[in-house]
C-alpha cells in the first residue's frame, strides 16, 4: 500500500494533483499510550475533483483532513499541497475550511462571521462588503446578513459557514462531515448547492462524511478508510455524470456504487 | 452571684486589678462569680451594657456622659484612676513647642468615643479640627499602633503614658527627641476608666449590693496590684488569651498605671468630676456635652464598699 | 406584643401577594419581576421597624428603619463627603487599577505559559491573605489617605480577576481556534476577534464580584486608620458614639452603591454579552 | 518561581525601611545625608537608598520594620510553632496542652470557628438554594437581596454584631461563626442554584415519565447532578468562611489568628503579623485543598473520570 | 383529514388499538407568538405494532412523541392510552422512554441508571437485581453492570438506556431518535437488535426517527409528517416480512418503499 492510490489516472485526466501524500503516519501521544491514528496513507487528489472520506467513527478521517490542513503534523511520510508543505499552504490561506458544526462565533452577525477572515487578511472596506454579498447570494443567505446565529435554522448556520469558508476564494476547500448535525432534507438540499457550487467554483473539495448517499451522490472519488489504525482500504471512482439530480440516487449505478461502498466499510469493521 | 465586667481594652496591666481580684479570689471570697469581657477594637462598652451584655463596664468618663447625653443613662459608680494617662506626643525635630505650634501640623487622634478630651482641648485652645490652616490641625483616624509617629506621617500622635509612649521609647527613640503634652499639665485632663453601671439597675437593691461588694473587692484587687506590680503583670499575661503581651512591657505599664491609681480609694472625688464636666462643657461652638448632667454619678455604692473594709 | 403581631401578619400579607403575583402567566412581566423583590424588602422592612419597636430593642442595638431614614437625611451632606472620599477615590480608583492591572497580567500570563505556571498558585496563594492582615500594613506603607485604601482594593479585586480573565481566554473550543489557524491569524487578531469576545462573560462576571470586594476592602480600610472622612471612619466612629442611625446610613450609602455598581455592571453585561446562552434566557 | 519572589522581596526591604534604617544610623552617630529626619522624610525611598549606600546593613533585622525579611518572616514562623510548642514555658512539651503564644493555638481556634460557620452557611445556602429551585417566589424575591446582603461590609460590622449577640446572651465561638457563615452562605446559594438547574430538559423528563414527585427529582437527579457545583462554591465558601473567622477574632481578643495579627500590629511586631498573615493563607490553602481532595474522591465515586 | 388514519385495518388485523389520537392540535405559546406544533393529527396505533414516524426537522415528531408519553398536554382533540388519556397512563406507568441522547445520569453505574425507575417505583431490592440482570441480558450489556457511562461506548449507552425502558416492563415503547448521534454501521447493528427486541416482547414501539433507510427497516407503519403546521401526510403500511435480514435494504421492495417515503418527505416541504 506504500504505492500512491491514484485517485485520478494521470493519462485520462490532465488535471494536475494539488494534494499529494505519501505514506503519512500520525501517531497521538496519549496519556493512555500512543494512538496510530493514521497508518502508511498515500493519495493523489487532481485539481477541480470533489473527494469524499467515508469510514466507521474515529477511522481517522477527521485527522487526515487536519493534516492537509496543516492543523496536525503527521509524524511521517510527505504531504504537499500545490507543492509546499501543509503548513505553508496554510500560512499561504491556500484553502476555506468547514467545520462539522458551523462554529459560528456567537458574538458577530451573519455578515460578521463572513467578513471576519476578510478582516483578518485585511482586505478593504469596499471589498469586504462586495464578497460577503456575493457569498451570502451564493448559499442564498441574503438578507440575513444582520442576523445573529442562534436566530438561524441549523442549515441556514451552516450555510452561512460554508459562505465563510468561500469568501476569501481559497482553490481548495476542506469539509469535514458539514452536514452531520442536519436531517435528511434540508441535507439533501445542502448537498445539491454544494454540487452546483463545486460546479460554479471548479475548487477542489474534500468532504468527510459518514453517509454512504452523500458521499456517493456527491463524490468524483469515494476514500473508503479502516479504523485501528486508520488507512485507506478502497478508493472507488464514481461513474455517474458531472450532472446529478436528485433521484439519480435511485438509480442502479447508485445503488451499485453504495452497495461497493457498504461492502468496503464492513470489510474494514470485521477485520 | 454572677457580675459581667465589660473591659474597655484589650486585656493588659491597664485593667490589672480586676485581674488581680478575680486570680487572688477577691471577687469569690465575697460571693461573687466575676466574668471578665476583654475589650478591643471597635468594641464600644457602652453599647453592650446597653444591650445587657454586662452588668458593669470600665470607661472613659467623655464618653460615658455623651452616652448619657444622648439617651443611655450610665452612672459612675467607682472611680479607681485618680488622674488621666493620656498625652499627645510629638517629634521635636519639626518644630513644635508648645500647643500653639500644633498649628498647621498632622495629629494622630484615637476615635471611637475616644476623641472628646482631645476635642475640648482643642476648641479650648480655639484650633479648628478640619485639616491645615493658619489656626487649625489636620485629624487624623490614628489606628491601633504608633507607627504613624514612627513613620513620620503624623507630627503628633495620641499614647498613653503607660503604653504607647513606652512603645515609642522602645522602638529606639530618645526621650529628648520628643515633645509629649500631658493633658493634665494642660489642665484638660478628663477622668478615665471608671466603673459605670445603668442607671434604673440602682433602683434594685440586690444589684446594689452585688456592686458594692464587686467594687470593694475590685479596689483590693488595684491596691495589691499597686504593691505587686510584677506579680500583678505576671497574672495579667496569664490571662492574656491572645499571648501577645510581653513580660517587660506588663511591668513598665503597671508601674505608670500604678501612679494613676495611686491617688484613688475608689470614690469619685467630685472636684475631679466638675473639672472633667467643665472640661468638656467648654468646648466652645461644639461642646462635647452641651448641659451640666445629672446624677451621672453616685458615691452610695463606694461609700458602702470602703466602709465594709 | 402586638406590634409583632401586626409584623407577621404584615409578612403574610406580603408574601401572600408575592405567591399572586409569582404566578406563572404574571410571573414574566417586567412589572412583576421589579415588584416581587421590592415588596420582600418592604415587608423586610417593616417587620424590622415593628419587631424592633414591639420588643423595645435599644436604640444603641438596632434602630428602627424610620429612625435610620431620618438621620440620613439630616445628613446627606456629610454622607456625600464619605462617599467621595471612600467610593470615588478608594474603591474606584482601587478597582480600576486593579482590574486593569489583572488584565495586563491575564495577557502575560497567557503569552508565556511559564508565568501562569509560576504566577497563578502565587496569586491563589496571596488571594488567600485576609485583608484585616493586609490592611494595616498597607495603611503603614501608603499612608493614611485613599491612596493606602486603594492599594488594599487592588490586593483584593487583583487576583479574582486575573483567575477569570485568564479561565475566559483559554474559554475557546478548539474548533474555534482551529479556524483562525486556518485564517493563518496572528496572536494578536485571534485574541481580538476570538478570545477576548468569547471571555466576555468570564471577565464580567469577574467585575460583578469585584464591585462588592472593592466598597468592603476600602470600608475595612478605613478601620486602620484614615483621615476624618469616609465610611468606614463614619461607621466606626459613629459606633463609639452609639450613634447606629449614621452607623446604618453609612451602611445604607455602601449597600446602595454596591447594589448600583453590581447592577451597572450586570447591564454593560447585558449589553455586550447579548450573544451568549445565559443572556438569551 | 519562588526563588524570584524571595529574592524581590529581599530587594524590597532596602527602599521600604530606609527611613527607619537611617534614623537609626544617625542616632548612632553616622553622618547620614540628608541630615534632618523631616528632610528624607520628603524623599523618594530610591534616592535616599542612591545616596547612603554605605549604610544600609541592618535593612534585614530591624526590631520594627516596615517589611521584614523572608528569614525574619521564618523565624518568626519557627517560634511561635515548634520552638515554643517544644521550649516554651507554656507549650506542650512543659506544660501538657498547646501555648497560647504559639501560632498552632491561634490557628485552632481560627479553624473551630471556621468550621462551625462553614457548616452553618453552607447548610443555609444549599435549604435556600432548594427553596429558590422550588419556589418561584422565593427565587423572585430572595435572589436579588442574596445580592445586597453582599454589598453590606459585614466585616466592618463584626464588632456590632458581636456586642448584638452578647446582649441575647451569646458569646465565644458563636458570633465568629456567624460572621463566618454570612460570609460563606452566598457562593453556595448561587452555585447550587445553578447546580440544582443543571439537569437539562432530558434528564427532566425521564423523571416526569417515571411519575416521580419533586422530592425524589431532588434526591436522584438534582442534588447528585449538583454536587461539581457544590464542590466548586465550597472552596470559595471554605476560604471566606477564615476569613470571617479572622474577622470575627478582632474585636474579641480571646485568641485565634485575628487576635495575634492586632496584637502584633498594636505592638509593631511587623513579623508575628506577617507570620500569623501566612499562617491563615496556608490555612486557607489547605483547606481549599483538602475541599479539593475530597471533591475527586466524591467525584470518582460518583464514576466520574478518572 | 378529520377522519382517524388507519393505520392498521381493523379487519385484516386483529389487534386492539392501544393509542387513538383524534383531530390532536397544539400550538405552543411562545416569545415571538404562537407556534402551531400539531394540527388535526388523527391515528390509531394497534397493539403489536412498530410505528415509525419520519418527517423533516420540525415537523413536530417529537412533540407528537411526547403528547402520547403525557409530557405535553394537547390544546384541541382527543388522546387515549390504552383507553385512559396521556396523563393517566403516565401515573400508570404504561410506558417506557428513550431519549435521543442516551441520556444516561452520568453519576450512576450502569446498573444503577437501570435501576432508577425500579427505585422510584418501589420495587423490592430483591425484585431490582433480578430485572437488572434480566434486561441487561436483553440488550447484551451482561457485565457491564459496574461500569459508568462514560467507559462505554456510544452504541453501548444507547443499549443501556434501552434496557433502562425496558426494566419496569410497561407495554409501550416510546423512542425518540434513539440512535441519531450514532454512526451507519452501530446503527445498522442497533436496529437489528431492536427488531429482535421487538419480536421477542412483542411490546408496541413508536420510533421517531430522520432516516428513511432506518424508518423502512424497522417498521410495520411508517408515519409520514409534514411541518408548519405538523400534520400527517401519508402512512404506509409496509409490505416487508416480520423477520427482516439488513441486506433487505438492497432488495427492489425496501427501495420502492423508500422511494414512497422520500417522495412523501419531499411533498411536505415543497407545499
Ligand atoms: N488530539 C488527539 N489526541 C489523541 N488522540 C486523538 C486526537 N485526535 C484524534 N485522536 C484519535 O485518533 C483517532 C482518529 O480520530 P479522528 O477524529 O480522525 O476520527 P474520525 O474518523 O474523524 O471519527 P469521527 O467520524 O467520529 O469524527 C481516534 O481514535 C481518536 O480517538
Ligand atoms: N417547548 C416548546 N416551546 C415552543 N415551541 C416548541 C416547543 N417544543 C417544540 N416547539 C416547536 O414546535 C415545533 C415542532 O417541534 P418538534 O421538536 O416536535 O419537532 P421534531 O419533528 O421533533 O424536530 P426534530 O427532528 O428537529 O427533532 C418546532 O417548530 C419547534 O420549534
Ligand atoms: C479603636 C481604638 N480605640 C482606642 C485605642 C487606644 N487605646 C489603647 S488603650 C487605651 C486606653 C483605654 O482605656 C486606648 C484609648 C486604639 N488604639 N484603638
Ligand atoms: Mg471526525
Ligand atoms: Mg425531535
Amino acid at each position: 500500500m506504500s504505492e500512491p492510490n491514484p485517485v485520478s489516472d494521470p493519462h485520462s485526466d490532465p488535471a494536475a494533483p494539488v494534494i499529494v501524500a505519501n505514506g503519512l503516519d500520525l501517531t497521538f501521544q496519549t496519556a493512555d499510550g500512543p494512538v496510530h491514528a493514521l497508518k502508511d496513507v498515500s493519495l493523489d487528489i487532481p485539481n477541480g475533483s470533489f473527494v469524499s472520506f467515508i469510514g466507521p467513527s474515529g477511522c481517522g478521517k477527521t485527522t487526515l483532513l487536519r493534516c492537509i490542513a496543516g492543523l496536525e503534523t503527521p509524524t511521517g511520510g510527505s504531504l504537499t499541497v500545490n507543492g509546499m508543505t501543509a503548513d505553508e499552504a496554510r500560512m499561504a490561506r491556500a484553502y476555506g475550511y468547514v467545520f462539522q458544526a458551523a462554529g459560528l462565533y456567537p458574538w458577530r452577525s451573519i455578515g460578521g462571521n463572513i467578513r471576519l477572515p476578510l478582516e483578518i487578511m485585511g482586505f478593504s472596506k469596499a471589498e469586504q462588503q462586495e464578497r460577503v454579498a456575493r457569498v451570502l447570494e451564493l448559499v442564498e443567505l441574503t438578507g440575513f446578513e444582520k442576523k445573529f446565529p442562534w436566530q438561524l435554522s441549523g442549515g441556514m448556520q451552516q450555510r452561512a459557514s460554508i459562505a465563510r469558508a468561500l469568501a476569501f476564494d481559497a482553490e481548495i476547500l476542506l469539509m469535514d462531515e458539514p452536514f452531520g448535525a442536519l436531517d435528511e432534507i434540508v441535507r439533501d438540499r445542502l448537498n445539491e448547492e454544494v454540487l452546483r457550487l463545486w460546479d460554479r467554483t471548479q475548487k477542489t473539495i474534500c468532504f468527510v462524511t459518514h453517509s454512504i448517499p452523500e458521499a456517493v451522490y456527491l463524490s468524483t472519488h469515494i476514500v473508503v478508510m479502516s479504523p485501528r489504525p486508520g488507512r485507506i482500504t478502497d478508493v472507488i471512482e464514481s461513474p455517474l455524470p458531472h450532472h446529478r439530480p436528485l433521484d439519480i440516487r435511485d438509480a442502479p449505478e447508485f445503488i451499485e456504487i453504495a452497495h461497493r461502498v457498504r461492502e468496503g466499510l464492513r470489510a474494514g469493521y470485521e477485520e | 452571684e454572677e457580675v459581667t465586667l465589660q473591659l474597655k481594652w484589650v486585656t493588659q496591666a491597664q485593667f490589672a486589678g480586676y485581674y488581680v481580684a478575680l486570680e487572688n479570689g477577691y471577687y469569690e471570697d465575697a460571693g461573687l462569680d466575676v466574668t471578665v469581657l476583654p475589650g478591643g477594637p471597635d468594641i464600644a462598652p457602652t453599647q453592650v451594657i446597653a444591650g445587657g451584655g454586662a452588668d458593669v463596664i470600665v470607661e472613659w468618663m467623655p464618653a460615658a456622659l455623651a452616652a448619657r447625653e444622648n439617651g443611655l443613662p450610665l452612672v459612675n459608680i467607682a472611680q479607681p484612676f485618680k488622674s488621666s494617662g493620656m498625652m499627645l506626643t510629638c517629634w521635636a525635630d519639626v518644630g513644635i513647642e508648645g500647643p500653639e505650634t500644633l498649628a498647621n501640623r498632622t495629629l494622630g487622634v484615637w476615635f471611637f468615643g475616644n476623641e472628646y478630651p482631645f476635642l475640648s482641648w482643642m476648641s479650648q485652645l480655639g484650633m479648628g479640627t478640619d485639616g491645615k490652616g493658619e489656626n487649625s490641625v489636620e485629624v487624623l483616624k490614628q489606628g491601633f499602633n504608633v507607627d504613624p509617629l514612627l513613620q513620620r506621617q503624623a507630627d503628633c500622635i495620641s499614647t498613653m503614658t503607660y503604653n504607647e509612649y513606652g512603645q515609642v521609647i522602645d522602638s529606639g527613640v530618645a526621650p529628648e527627641e520628643l515633645i509629649t503634652f500631658k493633658y493634665e499639665d494642660q489642665g484638660v485632663a478628663t477622668l478615665e476608666d471608671g466603673l459605670y453601671v445603668m442607671e434604673e439597675n440602682l433602683s434594685d437593691p440586690a444589684f446594689v449590693e452585688r456592686m458594692e461588694k464587686f467594687v470593694a473587692a475590685s479596689m483590693q484587687g488595684w491596691k495589691w496590684a499597686e504593691e505587686n506590680p510584677e506579680e500583678a503583670a505576671m497574672i495579667v499575661l496569664d490571662y492574656d488569651e491572645t499571648g501577645a503581651q510581653t513580660e517587660a512591657h506588663q511591668i513598665r505599664m503597671m508601674n505608670e498605671v500604678a501612679k494613676l491609681t495611686a491617688g484613688s480609694n475608689g470614690a469619685l472625688d467630685s472636684g475631679d468630676y466638675e473639672r472633667t464636666v467643665a472640661t468638656l462643657l467648654a468646648g466652645g461652638s461644639d461642646p462635647v456635652i452641651t448641659k451640666q448632667p445629672e446624677g451621672a454619678f453616685t458615691t452610695a455604692i463606694t461609700d458602702k464598699a470602703l466602709a465594709a473594709q | 406584643m402586638n406590634l409583632v403581631l401586626l409584623a407577621l401578619l404584615i409578612w403574610g400579607a406580603g408574601f401572600a401577594f408575592n405567591l399572586w403575583l409569582a404566578r406563572p402567566a404574571r410571573a414574566q412581566s417586567r412589572a412583576a419581576r421589579l415588584a416581587v423583590p421590592l415588596i420582600f424588602g418592604a415587608t423586610v422592612l417593616v417587620m424590622w421597624e415593628l419587631i424592633v419597636r414591639g420588643l423595645e430593642v435599644p436604640q444603641v442595638i438596632l434602630p428602627p428603619p424610620s429612625e435610620i431614614a431620618a438621620t440620613f437625611a439630616s445628613n446627606i451632606s456629610m454622607l456625600w463627603g464619605d462617599f467621595v472620599q471612600t467610593i470615588l477615590k478608594g474603591a474606584l480608583g482601587g478597582y480600576v487599577i486593579g482590574c486593569s492591572a489583572a488584565f495586563l497580567t491575564a495577557l502575560l500570563v497567557d503569552r508565556y505559559t511559564y508565568l501562569r505556571q509560576g504566577l497563578l498558585p502565587l496569586g491563589n496563594f496571596m488571594a488567600a491573605l485576609p485583608i484585616v492582615g493586609t490592611a494595616p500594613i498597607l495603611v503603614m506603607w501608603f499612608g493614611f489617605g485613599w491612596q493606602s485604601k486603594a492599594a488594599v482594593v487592588v490586593l483584593m479585586v487583583y487576583f479574582p480577576m486575573l483567575v477569570n480573565i485568564v479561565a475566559g481566554l483559554s474559554e475557546t473550543s478548539a474548533m474555534q481556534r482551529d479556524l483562525m489557524r486556518t485564517y493563518a491569524a496572528s496572536w494578536g487578531k485571534t485574541l481580538l476577534k476570538l478570545r477576548l469576545p468569547a471571555a466576555l462573560p468570564f471577565i464580567f462576571n469577574g467585575l460583578k464580584v469585584s464591585t462588592t470586594l472593592a466598597l468592603i476592602g476600602a470600608i475595612v480600610a478605613e478601620f486602620f486608620g484614615s483621615p476624618t472622612q469616609g465610611l468606614g471612619f463614619r461607621i466606626s466612629t459613629s459606633i463609639g458614639q452609639l450613634d447606629l442611625g449614621l452607623v446604618w446610613s453609612a451602611i445604607l450609602v455602601a449597600a446602595i452603591t454596591g447594589t448600583l455598581a453590581y447592577g451597572l455592571a450586570a447591564l454593560i453585561e447585558k449589553w455586550l454579552t447579548f450573544w451568549h446562552p445565559s443572556q438569551r434566557g | 518561581m519562588i526563588l524570584l519572589v524571595l529574592g524581590i522581596w529581599y530587594l524590597a526591604v532596602i527602599p521600604m525601611n530606609v527611613q527607619d534604617v537611617l534614623t537609626r544610623a544617625e542616632r548612632a552617630g553616622a553622618s547620614v545625608s540628608p541630615e534632618s529626619a523631616v528632610a528624607r522624610r520628603d524623599m523618594g525611598s530610591w534616592s535616599l537608598v542612591a545616596r547612603n549606600s554605605a549604610l544600609l546593613g541592618e535593612s534585614w533585622s530591624l526590631d520594627r520594620p516596615r517589611l521584614p525579611a523572608p528569614h525574619q518572616v521564618a523565624a518568626e514562623l519557627y517560634r511561635s510553632t515548634f520552638d515554643e510548642e517544644i521550649n516554651g514555658r507554656r507549650g506542650i512539651v512543659k506544660s501538657g496542652s498547646l501555648s497560647n503564644r504559639s501560632l498552632i493555638y491561634h490557628g485552632g481556634i481560627t479553624l473551630s470557628a471556621t468550621f462551625l460557620g462553614f457548616v452553618i452557611g453552607t447548610v443555609m445556602g444549599i435549604t435556600l438554594a432548594v427553596g429558590i429551585v422550588h419556589s418561584r417566589v422565593m427565587d423572585m424575591s430572595i435572589m436579588p437581596w442574596a445580592i445586597v446582603s453582599q454589598t453590606i461590609p459585614i466585616v466592618a460590622l463584626a464588632p456590632m454584631i458581636i456586642v448584638v449577640l452578647y446582649s441575647i446572651g451569646i458569646q465565644g465561638l458563636i458570633p465568629k461563626a456567624v460572621i463566618s457563615a454570612y460570609l460563606s452562605f452566598f457562593p453556595v446559594v448561587v452555585g447550587m442554584v445553578k447546580g440544582l438547574r443543571s439537569p437539562d430538559a432530558m434528564q427532566l423528563d425521564l423523571m416526569r415519565t417515571y411519575n416521580a414527585g419533586a422530592f425524589t427529582v431532588l434526591t436522584k437527579l438534582r442534588l447528585p447532578a449538583s454536587v461539581p457545583y457544590l464542590f466548586a462554591s465550597l472552596k470559595i465558601a471554605i476560604a471566606a468562611s477564615l476569613v470571617g473567622a479572622i474577622v470575627g477574632e478582632l474585636p474579641v481578643q480571646k485568641g485565634g489568628l485575628g487576635a495575634r495579627m492586632l496584637a502584633g500590629s498594636y505592638y509593631g511586631q511587623t513579623s508575628q503579623v506577617w507570620a500569623a498573615l501566612l499562617m491563615a493563607a496556608g490555612l486557607a490553602a489547605l483547606l481549599v485543598w483538602l475541599t479539593g481532595w475530597l471533591e475527586r474522591r466524591t467525584l470518582r465515586a460518583m464514576g466520574g473520570l478518572p
